[in-house]
């Protein structure tokens, strides 16, 4: 089973880890990621921008991939959108397998595609104003090994 | 066609989405950006450089060689900055 | 800071993320990985033996070597030990960075290295008796790796 | 010296931990494990194949060729199945 959230709202990591385990023996592995904001070089808020339907539309792709790939047997994925301070919650990424390598992978495969892939924009506030933030080169680096 | 612009595209360029009607000689993303930069100081600021921007025609990632129609939706954004 | 506990009783996976994320906004990325007892080859239950003394040393000592290869804010391990039956949690391993590769690599690599060096044995219950478990080449490579 | 013996070892052995004085002449683990081997049946059981051995020498892993004292903690455990 996979659900695939994106939302303004906070979401609570051990609920999203429960729904992983069904305690009925069969997974052996819960891998999970948590992205939180930033705030020790001085951003004072970030806004999260998305492209609806395209984004859920790329984030399904790369879960089907992600199944493809490895013995998935439970996968959540929330990304949060809009205003978010320094602390806050902004993605989650867990995936329940039965070995722990899958898990882990596929894990990081997600997490790399969300990075670089899925049509989110970054812009944050500093004591000077609001700027949009580019795109790193290492972030198109780290999607390219699962190429 | 349905147009949609995000991040900074949005705010040089001063809306989200609208609709075009373009001649069909417009076949392409390239030509339709050549199009776009003629309406107007925003829109020229937005397109100049080619190599910051993405486009995807019906919400996949496309190049700028890709053949587009009248029933389509294209977006320009920056490149992503999820996560 | 680090925490190291091995130990009978199970654990709350929530609190060891709250544990991890400090809400300063110098925490980026958590990488986590929970390992469950499986139970769909007709295990009854498993019984996890240990070295005390040598236990806890080794794991220091990867959990030292993970602080220096990789920027760590926070990390947490348990392990338990004793008689557990499918769908309970057995290791639980946690890594705060700053940055998403760090929490993922620095996590994997202490699990494989929980896995085939941290000085731990599993006795297995099935219909037929009791069995101790056979390490396996697979796990042994893929500690190669971080060599 | 102090032995310890864990998982299918301290099953064929009988005992989990045990205190032994061995002449000066047992210098390694290697020849500790000859010296055990003399003690009985599930000594001689437990260390017949070294190769499904592993041996820690003063909590650290070592190998067979490592020298000991009489002061030293010395375990005996087949490969690791942690996690």
């Amino acid at each position: 089973m996979s659900e695939i959230r994106i939302q303004a709202q906070d979401f609570d990591p051990s609920v999203e880890i429960a729904a992983l385990d069904d305690a009925s023996g069969s997974v052996g592995a819960i891998a999970t990621f948590i992205g939180l904001v930033r705030g020790d070089d001085g951003l004072i808020a970030m806004t999260l921008d998305h492209y609806p339907g395209m984004c859920e539309r790329e984030i399904a792709v790369h879960v089907a991939e992600a199944r493809k790939r490895w013995p998935i047997t439970g996968l959540r994925i929330v990304h949060r959108i809009g205003r978010l301070v320094p602390g806050e919650r902004i993605v989650f990424v867990g995936v329940a397998s039965s070995h722990r390598q899958a898990a882990f992978q596929a894990a990081q495969f997600l997490m790399d595609y969300l990075k670089t892939r899925a049509p989110f924009w970054k812009r944050e506030e500093r004591q000077g104003g609001e700027t949009w933030v580019e795109a790193k080169a290492a972030d198109d680096e780290s999607v390219k090994r699962w190429r | 066609m349905k147009l949609l612009y995000f991040a900074w595209l949005r705010q040089k360029i001063g809306v989200s989405e609208e609709e075009l009607s373009v001649p069909s000689s417009v076949a392409t993303v390239a030509a339709l950006i050549d199009c776009l930069k003629s309406r107007g100081a925003g829109y020229e600021a937005a397109f100049r450089d080619l190599k910051a921007l993405r486009v995807a025609v019906n919400q996949q990632h496309s190049r700028f060689d890709a053949a587009i129609g009248p029933n389509d939706e294209i977006a320009f954004f920056p490149p992503v900055t999820g996560g």
